[in-house]
């Protein structure tokens, strides 16, 4: 039969949500011994296909295959029990339980009552850990790792699982170049031994260099299926995914070295261990802070922000020396802004609806002399810019809980467009953002630039800095580096970088 | 429009509306205006106190010194008026006052010390209600004005006066959590504290000021209940004023309010408070053998929820096909 | 990381600190204090009371509550004495069906929550009524008083005069619960729905029967509780249960459980019932005013909580992430 | 026709002869009914919610015992506006009320007489524990007043007050403490509470001690046995059963026409001054064996002369 060639199958798969139409007949074949990428934009409908490959959703309508025989799953345990492993986009892991444990959750299902031996699964968990390159004790409890070794750890629960099928939804988002690259050789290996693998993805220079197929998905519909990439070029991918070619933001270069900074850092130390810190950032200047993970540039946005102490130097905004002492008054005093990298718990109240997230920052502002404050005055401020975004929403009442990945950093994004802020701190932007969006929000910072807003971007990713930044000051261990002019040619200017970090 | 079939709230009036017509069935005086004015008292001190907990639940906390406060409120009251002998208005003052106080007290030590809001009500109730009881004595006040008193009897169609105070509490309520920025701070700081505080909420002072807020109703609640009573007394809240605690849970996590925090209802509290007292007072109606009434009221309680979820259940699948 | 400061974060360490120096300091001040028959009643109450918050700890590994807890263990206690007494069981028997009748009611429970989704506030809101109204109906707010003189020397004597019987139960029950939770997938199982239910489901484990086994655990171990109950009192109250609720919740909190589920902790859970302990008793010895102990109690519930909040708070700066 | 409802405070196991009191007296009396319903809970609210579902249900004539004798106050007037007639048993409410009368024991004296009792069976040194119930409870003060009234014209001292201890739990984790560290230093326990009672009993019996003295109260069965085997001297009797009885029978003649007299022998106590006394007793080893019997006597002495002494009845 025609289909036994596949590892795994979907066939015309349909899934609805109340208001959402996620998926409609999809298709999707995974070919053993191949890495298969799954594209789309932030909601296309990605990552439910993974959850209905693995039975976490049944599927409406449509049938799944496994290696030719029609299959059914009720339940993950059955998508397991067929071979099929995954990592999700959320993480999904007990902080308290050790890395060894957390690789081996699955088992707690087996036996309920045999005694687990921790020694011994911490000897099995160290092979996987170490084929990805990671030098961690297996018996430490998870919660004391950073996210990219969360991730790590993921990956690895994955693998351990043998699968002949693999998924992997975004596994890279929050990865360094360097990780990503062990991630790689790992997965081209068990390719050659034949293992089938999904790959999620939103960086396309990854597509490029690891998969043999590809999906694409749009709206919840099949543009491609199971196409080659051989004869597929960057600007193809973009195509199948957004109908059209990509909008290349131009770097802008602007001048304004006479204008005094807004904000300035003078030899400040923090209780969180920055030592001796100076920077400046003027109006309508975009000032990039590059560092390795680790460097403690988000930690220093809060302490900018007033969430943690500064303990010696100074901060001057609008050359009048501060001490802010709380956020709401960075915010509404000094207009200081800051979108979070870490979404889920500082960025967004997932629980609650779009449109009081987007708007969380003006209530204050538009509140009237009774401290009321309407819907209508909020939509009005706050729409305009969901739309610009283009944010997939079926209403601006949703719960921000329930849209996608990539949809909810833009709601991240948007409820400080509206904010009015005179300087706003940007820490990684655009992870797991897709290529269309992306743009878009890199024209939005510039935008802001342009009218004057002074931006501190925090960004690990090279090329978004080295597009973005009129000036890039590096971090290393708390304390800056040193700081480049960005003239834009990004083998001088990512050299120049390097060479300050390891200095 | 079919988001308001699926809410709490339609599924508590249903609920009520099933047990009005059984009870009326079974019993025609159930429609008798004491009845009437008897329920209607009942639920309007249990809305009050419904609410009360809501207004703290909205932090992902909860308080146990509700009822505490609410008793200390009262006393207050009757102190101000029989010992100090201040107008009745002065005294009302007087007795939110410390409510109040005693409301920012529990928050200032659950924000503070970030200890769960459990322990610290756990114990600031021991030690507000010991304060109270070691004050007064155990005595009560019984020398309140009479239009104290009168309102406690008040009517309006046979609806007590208490009910329609809750009412209008409710109504401001729900106004302030809809539109003020104040509330929805609250609610903000309430749901996920870190984000709201990155978005320029100041969480700590909402945690504050929820407690605050929710010890001001339970003041409200007790001066109702000190009016119905027309005194003011130690046990009117039980001891420690743990009687307050299962009405007050009861009634909001009917009507919706997510214990986790950040999202209130405050019709559903308001609906559940009256499902739960017309469920009593029905129960008590009918001729059960009388210490059976309790475990019947269980059962009745889980066929409510039980059947809500179901209603849910059918409503999604057919709103689907 | 050095053994003494591995301890030093340990839940339990900072309440078994303030426990042990709050035996002593008393005890220096007043010497029957720690006088063997003192420490008697000492260790009856948190084998009791031990009981009791064990059964609500189950529960509060996944994240959910059980108000129901003393409405099953007073209808467990009425019926271990009433079937001693009405029906003429002996002991043994009596305390199995009351055992099942806790292990049918947490049944009950897990059964409803875990199949309708609906929280277990309320559901063991409405059978705590359910429960209590049973116990009323049955006895008519009358005791049993036919108590048989083994249960009556089991919930009053000790072994070879140094630890109560009413102790034996808590500590093997507590053993086997830390190995439960420490060491076996049921256990683990039961922390990492706490933790983080969406997670288990993805593992394919069943949060269906793991909650549904926390509540069965919770319903057995709160009759055991009522059956040591009739054991300590000598006679079977109806009002056995009505006061367990607050005590319940409060000695897991105090010993660093999170309610919000995924960390809790046996050792630490038994010194929290033990500091509660010492503290109502400590307030007997020490002839506070009636109208002040409950203020007094607060204020030391307060003080003792913040001790164990600032260790805390100190031994977590000590961690850093990888 | 009289339909009379008995309602006590909550579920406890001192209003079990209510309940066939009110049916005797309904089939002696002829009475529409006699019923006894309990609130589900020991609660003031419960009560009340009781009471008005009650009074719609056309019941007419109440003998209560008040949640509290000052929050019951207004519940009793709610009950009156609807033309029912209450009386209060057990406990009073609170002066001034719409009750007609109570018919009860004097808390506060009870606890007096008790406390004498008590210092006459103690040798030597006299220092006494007095355990007691709720705080909240008015009659608690009361109880600790006569205790300290009776020890001080005894020449005895209350060493200690432990209150609060309705709950058994507590009752025998505190009474339990208090007697390890502390049994030496008194002498005597004096008890006003039911569970209190039963606990010292049992707490008495487990130190096997009879130099320590107790009075408790009321009739539960662990404290009659306790009695008997000489581990407690005696307890103060109430009267439960003669009080839904005569309270019963009093209620039928005051909805048939009669009145209560202004002018009877009322006796006074520190909540009413209209307050007929049910009959206290105190029962010592050598009584224990019979005191239904003494209680019925009394009952009996009570309701014959009961119209005579206390109403104005048309002929
Ligand atoms: N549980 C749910 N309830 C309602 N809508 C949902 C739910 N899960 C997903 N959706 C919606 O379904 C659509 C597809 O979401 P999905 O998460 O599959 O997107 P994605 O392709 O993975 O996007 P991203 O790249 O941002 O991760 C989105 O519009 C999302 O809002
Ligand atoms: N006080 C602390 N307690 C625990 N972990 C900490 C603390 N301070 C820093 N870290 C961890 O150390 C890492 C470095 O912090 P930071 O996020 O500031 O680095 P960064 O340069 O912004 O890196 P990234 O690119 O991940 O944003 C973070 O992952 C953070 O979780
Ligand atoms: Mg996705
Ligand atoms: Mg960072």
């Amino acid at each position: 039969m025609e289909t036994a060639r596949y590892a795994f199958e979907a066939r015309s798969v349909s899934k609805f949500f109340p208001g959402v139409k996620a998926l409609s007949e999809v298709s999707l074949k995974l070919s053993a011994g191949s890495i298969h990428a799954l594209l789309g934009e932030n909601g296309a409908g990605k990552s439910t296909l993974i959850k209905i490959v693995t039975g976490v959703y049944q599927p409406d309508q449509g049938s799944l295959f496994c290696s030719g025989q029609a299959c059914r799953f009720s339940g993950p345990r059955d998508a397991m029990a067929a071979g099929i492993g995954v990592v999700h986009q959320e993480r999904n892991l007990i902080p308290r339980f050790s890395i060894a444990e957390n690789i081996f959750l699955e088992r707690n299902g087996r036996h309920l009552f045999r005694m687990i031996d921790y020694k011994a699964l911490a000897r099995e968990a160290r092979p996987w850990l170490e084929r990805l390159g990671l030098d961690l004790d297996p018996a430490l409890p998870v919660s004391r790792l950073t996210v990219a070794k969360m991730q790590m750890v993921e990956i690895a629960r994955a693998l351990a699982l043998r699968s002949r099928v693999l998924l992997l939804d975004e596994p890279t988002a929050s990865l360094t170049p360097h990780e990503a690259e062990a991630l790689f050789a790992v997965l081209r290996k068990l390719r050659d031994e034949g293992v089938s693998m999904l790959f999620v993805s939103h960086k396309l220079e990854e597509v490029e260099q690891l998969c043999d197929t590809v999906t694409v998905l749009r709206d919840g519909n099949n543009v491609c299926d199971a196409r080659s990439t051989e004869s597929l070029g960057r600007q193809d991918f973009v195509h199948l995914m957004i109908g059209r070619t990509e909008q290349v933001v131009t770097r802008r270069d602007r001048e304004q070295e006479d204008v005094p900074p807004f904000l300035e850092l003078k030899s400040v130390s923090s209780a969180l261990g920055h030592r001796d810190i100076s920077l400046a950032v003027r109006p309508g200047e975009i000032v990039g802070l590059y560092g390795l993970v680790g460097a403690g540039r988000s930690e220093l946005a809060k302490v900018i922000i007033g969430r943690y102490p500064v303990t010696a130097g100074e901060i001057r905004v609008d050359q009048a020396p501060v001490k802010i002492r709380s956020v709401a008054q960075a915010i509404h005093r000094h207009g200081i802004g800051y979108v979070s990298e870490d979404r889920k718990h500082e960025g967004l109240i997932l629980d609650h609806s779009v449109l009081e997230n987007a708007g969380i920052t003006v209530w204050r502002r538009l509140a009237n002399c009774l401290g009321l404050v309407g819907d209508r005055s909020i939509r009005a401020l706050v729409e305009p810019h969901i739309r610009k975004l283009e944010v997939r929403t079926p209403s601006l009442h949703q719960k921000v809980g329930l849209l996608s990945g990539g949809n909810q950093q833009k709601i991240s994004v948007a409820k400080w467009l509206s904010a009015g802020v005179k300087l706003l701190i940007i820490d990684e932007p655009t992870v797991g953002i897709d290529i269309k969006s992306k743009a878009y929000l890199h024209e939005l910072i510039h935008e802001l630039a342009d009218k004057g807003t002074a931006v501190l971007l925090i960004s690990s990713d090279m090329p978004e800095m080295i597009s973005l930044a009129d000036r890039i000051v590096v971090m290393n261990a708390y304390r800056v580096q040193g700081e480049l002019a960005n003239t834009g040619e990004y083998a001088k200017v990512s050299a120049g970088i390097m060479n300050l970090i390891h200095d | 429009m079919a988001s308001f079939f699926l809410s709490n709230e339609f599924g508590l009036i249903v609920g009520i509306c099933i047990f009005i017509a059984i009870f009326s069935w079974v019993d025609a005086n159930f429609w008798s205006p004491f009845n009437l004015f008897v329920i209607s008292r009942s639920a309007g001190v249990y809305a009050l106190i419904g609410l009360s907990m809501m207004a703290v639940i909205a932090t992902g906390g909860l308080s146990l010194a509700i009822g505490a406060i609410g008793v200390c409120a009262a006393m207050a009251f009757g102190w101000a008026i029989e010992s100090a002998g201040l107008h009745w208005s002065a005294s009302l003052a007087v007795a939110l006052a410390v409510a109040l106080a005693l409301g920012y007290v529990n928050g200032w030590l659950v924000v503070r010390t970030g200890i769960h809001s459990f322990v610290i009500t756990l114990a600031t109730m021991s030690v507000f209600f010991g304060g109270m009881l070691f004050l007064s004595q155990g005595q009560s006040f019984r020398a309140l004005p009479a239009e104290i008193t009168e309102f406690g009897r008040l009517k309006v169609f046979s609806i007590s006066a208490l009910f329609l105070t809750a009412v209008a509490v409710a109504l401001l309520l729900a106004a302030f959590y809809r539109f003020a920025a104040l509330g929805r701070e609250m609610l903000a700081a309430g749901a996920c504290p870190e984000a709201a505080e990155l978005s320029g909420v100041h969480s700590g002072r909402m945690f504050i000021l929820c407690h605050v807020l929710s010890a001001g109703l339970a003041g409200i609640a007790a001066l109702l209940v000190t009016a119905r009573f027309g005194a003011a007394i130690p046990s009117m809240a039980g001891q420690l004023g743990q009687d307050w605690l299962m009405p007050g849970f009861l009634a909001p996590v009917l009507g919706g309010t997510l214990l986790s925090g950040g999202r209130v209802s405050v019709p559903g509290t308001v609906l559940g408070a009256i499902l739960v007292t017309i469920l009593a007072n029905g129960l008590l109606r009918m001729s059960i053998g009388e210490f059976w009434v309790q475990a019947i009221l269980g059962c009745l309680l889980l066929a409510a929820v039980l059947g809500d979820v179901m209603r849910k259940r059918y409503l999604a699948a057919s709103g689907r096909a | 990381m050095g053994r003494t400061s591995a301890y030093f974060q340990a839940d339990w360490f900072g309440p078994a600190v303030i426990s042990v120096l709050a035996v002593l300091v008393i005890g220096l001040i007043d010497r029957a204090f720690i006088s063997p028959a003192a420490l008697d009643v000492l260790i009856l109450a948190v084998a009791l009371n031990g009981m009791i918050v064990l059964s609500q700890m189950v529960v509060i590994a996944i994240g959910q509550m059980n108000l129901s807890v003393g409405g099953i263990g007073g209808l467990a206690a009425i019926s271990f004495a009433g079937l001693m007494q009405v029906q003429g069981l002996p002991p043994v028997a009596a305390a199995a069906i009351a055992l099942l009748i806790g292990v049918a009611a947490g049944l009950f429970n897990g059964w409803l929550i875990a199949t309708t989704g609906i929280s277990a506030f309320v559901i063991t809101l409405a059978s705590l009524s359910l429960f209590k109204g049973i116990n009323l109906g049955i006895t008519s707010a009358q005791p049993f008083y036919e108590i048989p003189a083994v249960v009556k020397a089991f919930g009053s004597e000790a072994l070879f005069d140094m630890l109560p019987f009413l102790s034996l139960p808590t500590i093997v029950i507590a053993f086997a619960l830390m190995v439960l939770l420490t060491r076996m997938p049921l256990g683990r199982n039961i922390l990492a729905v706490g933790a983080n239910p969406g997670a288990v489901a993805l593992t394919g484990v069943s949060l269906k029967w793991t909650v549904i086994a926390a509540h069965v655990i919770s319903g057995f171990l709160a009759a055991a509780a009522g059956v040591m109950a009739v054991a300590r009192l000598q006679i079977g109250l109806p009002t056995i249960g009505d006061d367990w609720l607050l005590l319940s919740f409060a000695a897991p909190v105090i010993g660093g459980a999170v309610l919000s589920g995924g960390h809790v902790s046996v050792g630490a859970t038994l010194w929290g019932v033990a500091i509660v302990a010492i503290i109502t008793q400590a307030l007997v010895l020490f002839k506070i005013d009636p109208y002040l102990v409950q203020a007094v109690l607060g204020l030391l519930i307060l003080w003792a909580v913040g001790i164990n909040r600032w260790r805390e708070v100190r031994a977590r700066k000590g961690e850093g992430k990888l | 026709d009289t339909k009379v409802g008995i309602v006590p405070g909550g579920p406890h196991p001192y209003f079990s002869a209510w309940g066939p009191s009110g049916k005797d007296a309904s089939r002696d009396f002829k009475l529409g009914a006699a019923d006894y319903k309990v609130p589900a809970k020991w609660e003031l609210g419960e009560q009340n919610l009781l009471l008005e579902s009650m009074v719609s249900q056309g019941y007419n004539a109440f003998i209560i015992f008040p949640g509290d004798s000052v929050g019951s106050v207004s519940t009793v007037a709610d009950l009156v506006g609807h033309g029912a007639q209450v009386i209060a048993a057990g406990g009073c409410f609170k002066d001034p009320s719409k009750a007609l009368f109570c018919l009860g024991t004097d808390t506060g004296n009870s606890a007096y007489l008790g406390t004498k009792e008590l210092l006459k069976v103690m040798k030597g040194s006299k220092r006494i524990l007095h355990l007691t119930g709720f705080m909240v409870d008015p009659n608690t003060q009361l109880r600790i007043d006569g205790v300290r009234k009776a020890a001080q014209e005894g020449g005895g001292t209350v060493v200690q007050v432990i209150a609060d201890i309705d709950a058994p739990e507590a009752a025998a984790e505190k009474i339990g403490a208090f007697m390890a560290a502390r049994a030496g230093e008194i002498d005597g326990i004096i008890a006003t509470a039911w569970v209190p009672a039963v606990q010292a009993a049992n707490s008495l019996r487990k130190l096997g001690d009879k130099r320590i003295r107790m009075v408790a109260i009321d009739h539960d069965e662990v404290v009659i046995k306790a009695i008997k085997d000489g581990f407690v001297d005696g307890t103060m009797l109430q009267n439960p059963y003669g009080q839904a009885y005569v309270g019963a029978y009093a209620l039928d003649r005051l909805r048939h026409g009669c009145t209560v007299k202004a002018d009877a022998p009322w006796k006074s106590n520190a909540l009413t001054a209209r307050f007929i006394d049910s009959g206290t007793a105190y029962v010592d080893a050598a009584k224990a064996g019979n005191f239904v019997g003494a209680m019925q006597e009394i009952t009996k002495g009570l309701l014959n002369s009961f119209e005579a002494t206390y109403l104005n009845c048309k002929k």
